[in-house]
């Protein structure tokens, strides 16, 4: 008897399907359930930001940049003005860095939650999705606070912040961390613990170290394989090499370092190193005015930058180009989604179907930032 | 390593491909592209240098008439030292070499600087657009792109046309 | 045994076997049917609430008249039907018509032979079968030929692979639940439903009812491998992979719309009554009261029926507001490695017991 | 074979403690529940200073509001709108400071600065508005700000603009004035000087 084999199947994961996180069309070759190969067509949620970005002024692309990675929108516009203030070799006054950390960490929590939940989602588990995305609303509702927008912020300026904090502030965040640290245990006695939920994603979807590098993933996946590599930490912006935190890498919690249980286990260590640097950082905080540096008119030097930043998915680099006016002359956006996906194909040959759907929410993909 | 130190051993490697410019910063260094999958080779591959991963490609414009260019950000994990190489191409007929099979990630840059700059890198086993669609016309990147008046029969409207605004 | 009564009945009026044989079927069918419908509308409202509270929701809720869902939201599966009925039927182009639209009809002839032979209390009982065990595990296995009908007529590709997952843990998950309710059969020593659950009068060790499920270690462990089998074979989570609607979108029912989809909600919803019902008689006493002696009269009977129905049915929902979803190959691994070999040694453990206790 | 059961003993034990969990979380529902129920029940809105001298400023982006009478036409907001939803056209007014009662034209702002332009037209098209509040920053009379607005002319928060039509969202805040008068205003005949 010959090897029995059947045809390839061609399936179309998306654009609309609703593990895909957005619209992203997936080519899967399949036999059976098997996946052989996956070609990913973007560019359905391509709104050209870099043509539109050379055509408005350095202010006037911030709220561009908040509809990138719309979960993280404060990390966004932290590394566009990060990248600008590098740019014109500003340095902006203490309390805004403060401010500016504390917006970016209470993002980088949000956006987490969204993530763990939402693959919690994938995986089938519906209550930790509510559960977190409860507690996500309770970050939407202090920045909505601060500055009265609950998703897209164009907060951060160049040389300072849209506005300073409300009165109690302080208060309502440690209010807020006090409350969030216990229920990281529940999260994960409801999904993590949950020998289903390991099972699924234990020992799935590895991506070695090597490869990882390769293929420029960074942030939380990175250090899901192992990769000591934190922006925060290695090349630090703002004020971070002030605060004390770890950097969480994976360690084959429940299976082989580099799978997609260890890329949710570090994201869950994440919000835990968050909440450390944010209770440090609402510590300290000084006084003073927030829009002490603000630029009346932007324009930079002559001259290119290329800064990147830590999102919550990881290296967010911009590069600007000035040439003097107040338009940019271009205006590069390398989102760390985006160098992600491109490691699907490679990493998902050889699973089935679900796994695909496993590893594609383990990365942590926002299509808004991918097509820009 | 320094940028300084860097330029030098590119330049004891691969002597005569800097190309001196005065308007780039000092950690950026501009090399000729006509050997330059073997010195980005040389690059990610020598011990001292090892630049294993690319953190960005970008492609810029220099202007109507000025020539196209590639920037690569190169960044070294095990020495965390980086510098930006950056190679121009002619306008008409803009191409380099590859660099995809060495940086993995190479593949949807090179693919997304195709896209918007018509820029072919020769070697690229799937040289496609990635962002626009396939049938697209012109380089949207570029600045002398004018964009399509219609799409597969869709009007693309110049101008906000709607009542009570225009 | 309502058709047998109302055949004896109609004999006392006149000698016309066939009419009156087909008259009692559909005058103890029509009330069968109207069971199915109220228990899914119920048990929709319920999943809906039950799910709601675990996730610190509140649910469908309306406050006042308008269109508003009632008090407490109690319309809103009411809602859902009138929705349901009027939506567009569609049926794809290249669909292979004649299966498509006979596919849910005989996922609901599975459900509700099913459903004839469930006894809800003493003389409850649409008809009562010397073989009720292996009658219902029988019928149950129609539904897997309507699913795989639906998946393969619908000419979609999640559909096909729903409806190959579900063939393949239909057919697997029957294997650990009919070996588990095997259990009870050797232990009563008959197929009968009714004397089953005589068997189980009485109570054990002095407090217990004397329940199959309380009467050793080895029925204990049955239980619970019947009881998840149970929920496999209804395809609900953790092992709702047919359908899994973030990997296959619907599973087999991704190209069923208005009326039909309903059929298949209904059928779904009419299983969990048989497989829990099954359960219910074989392992916890069927309509026995749980205090031995002690309101086990007429209606209680019924009462007690359906309250350990429901029981079964809402765990089946906190089952699946808490789970994870299983992958296709470590469902196959759960059924073959782990249930089968555990309800093999139930048989022998149960039949050492037997002969040494009892 | 220990691996065996101590897998299904993990397995039985991390499950009922996640169901123990959802339990707790059912029956504790008059206490955890977070829903708001929202035509009936509306969530707090934050109201504070936003750093302007006017201290009742509020904070929520909401709806665009344009005090018309305050509007000189310095076209500042129009420039830093990224979207292009702002649409103002000005005339030059014959007299700086001047009223001109038939086209509703205040010659002095609140703060007590002269007009020098009539404001014929000062459109916002609310679809298309992304809420970035930069407009609002640059004007210097503050009469372009997100509703709630200083407390001399406050507006309620508006969060429930929906439309049926996208053309209603486009909002009018200047007087639409006819041909004669924007001709009037152009070329001032001399008898009106007069």
């Amino acid at each position: 008897m010959g090897v029995v084999k059947g045809d390839q199947m061609i399936l179309n994961i998306g654009p609309q399907h609703p593990s895909t996180h957005g619209v992203l069309r997936l080519e899967v070759m399949t036999d059976g359930e098997i996946v052989s190969e996956i070609r990913p067509h973007l560019g359905y949620l391509h709104r050209c930001f870099e043509k539109h970005s050379e055509n408005v002024t350095y202010e006037q692309v911030i709220p561009f940049t908040d509809r990138c990675d719309y979960l993280a929108a404060m990390n966004s516009n932290f590394g566009y003005v990060v990248a600008m203030e590098e740019l014109m070799e500003i340095k902006v006054p203490e309390r805004v860095d403060y401010i500016r950390i504390i917006m970016g960490e209470l993002n980088r929590i949000a956006s987490h939650l969204l993530a763990l939940g939402v693959y919690g989602l994938d995986i089938g588990a519906f209550t930790p999705f509510l559960y977190m995305l409860r507690d996500r609303e309770r970050i939407l509702d202090m920045f909505e606070y601060t500055c009265g927008a609950r998703l897209l912020y164009n907060y951060m300026w160049v040389g300072g912040v849209s506005h300073d904090l409300p009165k109690d502030f302080e208060k309502i965040c440690i209010g807020f961390l006090d409350y969030f640290e216990p229920q990281i245990e529940e999260y994960n006695n409801l999904l993590t613990y949950n020998k289903i939920f390991v099972e699924r994603t234990a020992d799935v979807g590895v991506i070695p170290a090597d490869v990882a590098v390769s293929y420029g993933v960074t942030g939380p996946n990175l250090r899901g394989s192992g990769v000591k590599w934190d922006v925060r930490k290695d090349e630090p912006y703002s004020i971070y090499d002030r605060f004390e935190f770890d950097v969480p890498v994976g360690d084959g919690h429940f299976g082989t370092l580099g799978d997609c249980f260890d890329r949710y286990w570090v994201r869950m260590l994440e919000i835990k190193e968050s909440v450390k640097i944010l209770r440090q950082a609402l510590k300290d905080i000084p006084g003073g005015d927030v829009h002490q540096m603000l630029p009346k008119k932007i324009r930079p030097p002559k001259g290119s930058v290329y800064r990147r930043t830590e999102s919550p998915r990881g290296d967010l680099g911009y590069y600007i180009m000035s040439d003097g006016t107040p338009t940019p002359y271009r205006v590069k956006m390398r989102s760390p989604a985006f160098t992600a996906l491109s490691v699907l194909d490679e990493v998902s040959r050889g699973w089935m179907i679900s796994d695909v759907i496993a590893i594609l929410g383990s990365l942590d993909i926002v299509l808004g930032e991918i097509d820009r | 390593m320094t940028s300084a130190e860097i330029k030098a051993a590119i330049d004891s490697q691969y002597p005569g491909t800097i190309v001196e410019r005065e308007d780039l910063a000092d950690h950026q260094v501009e090399l000729k592209g006509d050997q330059w999958l073997d010195m980005a080779t040389f690059l990610k591959n020598d011990p001292n240098l090892s630049f294993d991963q690319l953190e960005c490609l970008t492609g810029v414009d220099t202007g109507e008439d000025g020539p196209l260019e590639t920037r690569y950000n190169l960044h070294s994990m095990e020495h965390r030292h980086k510098i930006e190489v950056v190679i121009s191409h002619d306008r008409e007929n803009p191409k380099v070499a590859s660099i995809e099979q060495l940086w993995r990630i190479g593949d949807w840059f090179e693919r997304e600087t195709y896209d918007m700059y018509g820029i072919v890198y020769e070697g690229h086993r799937d040289m496609r657009r990635i962002l626009c669609p396939d049938d697209w016309e012109g380089w949207p990147l570029r600045k002398d792109y004018e964009g399509q008046e219609s799409y597969h029969g869709i009007v693309v409207p110049k101008m906000k046309e709607e009542d009570g605004w225009e | 045994m309502t058709v047998d009564m109302l055949m004896d009945w109609f004999a006392t009026i006149g000698d016309f076997p066939i009419l009156s044989f087909l008259l009692a079927v559909v005058i103890s069918g029509v009330p069968l049917f109207l069971v199915m419908a109220l228990n899914a509308m119920v048990a929709v409202y319920v999943e809906r609430k039950v799910s709601a509270f675990m996730m610190d929701r509140i649910g469908p809720m309306g406050q006042g008249p308008g269109l508003h869902a009632g008090k407490w939201g109690l319309l809103q599966t009411a809602a859902d039907a009138v929705k349901l009925l009027v939506k567009e039927d569609t049926i794809p182009e290249t669909s292979d018509k004649l299966l498509f639209k006979m596919a849910p009809f005989i996922i609901f002839i599975g459900a509700f032979l099913g459903l004839a032979a469930v006894p809800f209390s003493s003389v409850l009982q649409v008809a009562d079968f010397n073989v009720g065990v292996f009658y219902i595990i029988a019928v149950g296995s129609i539904g897997v030929i309507g699913i795989v009908m639906a998946g393969w007529a619908s000419n979609n590709k999640w559909s096909l692979y729903g409806a190959m997952r579900s063939a393949a843990q239909i057919i697997s998950y029957e294997i650990p639940a009919g070996l588990s309710i095997i259990i009870p059969i050797m232990m009563a020593g008959t197929m009968n439903l009714q004397e089953m659950i005589h068997f189980q009068e009485g109570n054990v060790w002095g407090i217990l009812p004397n329940w199959i499920i309380f009467n050793n270690p080895f029925t204990f462990i049955a239980f619970f491998i019947f009881f998840i089998s149970a929920v496999a074979e209804t395809n609900r989570t953790p092992f709702d992979i047919p359908e899994a609607e973030s990997e296959l979108v619907a599973g087999w029912m991704t190209e069923y719309s208005g009326f039909r989809w309903a059929v298949f909600f209904l059928s779904e919803y009419a299983n969990m009554l048989v497989v829990s019902g099954l359960a219910v008689a074989g392992f916890l006493g069927g309509w026995q009261s749980p205090i031995p002696g002690m309101f086990d009269t007429g209606a209680w009977g019924l009462f007690w029926f359906m309250s350990k129905l429901i029981f079964l049915i809402f765990v089946m929902m906190w089952f699946r507001w808490t789970f994870p979803r299983l992958r296709v190959d470590q469902l196959m691994h759960v059924c073959w490695k782990v249930f089968i070999p555990i309800a093999m040694f139930n048989i022998f453990g149960v039949g050492i017991w037997k002969l040494i206790f009892g | 074979m220990s691996k065996y059961f101590a897998n299904i003993y993990d397995t039985v034990n991390t499950l009922w403690t996640g169901m123990r969990i959802t339990w707790r979380h059912m029956m504790n529902i008059k206490r955890d529940n977070v829903t708001l129920q929202y035509p009936e029940e509306r969530w707090p809105r934050p109201e504070r200073n936003i750093g302007f001298e006017h201290e009742d400023y509020n904070v929520i982006r909401s709806r665009l509001h344009v005090d018309i009478d305050d509007c000189i036409g310095c076209l500042k907001c129009e420039r830093a709108c990224p979207v292009d939803c702002i649409k103002i056209d000005t005339i030059k007014a014959p007299t700086r400071g001047e009223d001109i009662p038939d086209v509703k034209h205040t010659g002095e702002t609140s703060n007590g600065t002269k007009k020098a332009m009539v404001v014929s037209r000062f459109t916002i098209d609310m679809s298309e508005c992304c809420y970035c509040n930069l407009c609002t920053y640059p004007c210097p009379e503050e009469c372009i700000f997100m509703v709630g607005g200083p407390n001399s002319s406050k507006h309620p928060i508006d969060y429930e603009f929906s439309e049926f039509d996208r053309t209603d969202l486009i909002y009018q805040f200047a007087k639409k004035l006819s041909p004669e008068q924007k001709d009037g205003l152009q070329n001032p005949k001399p008898e009106a000087e007069a």
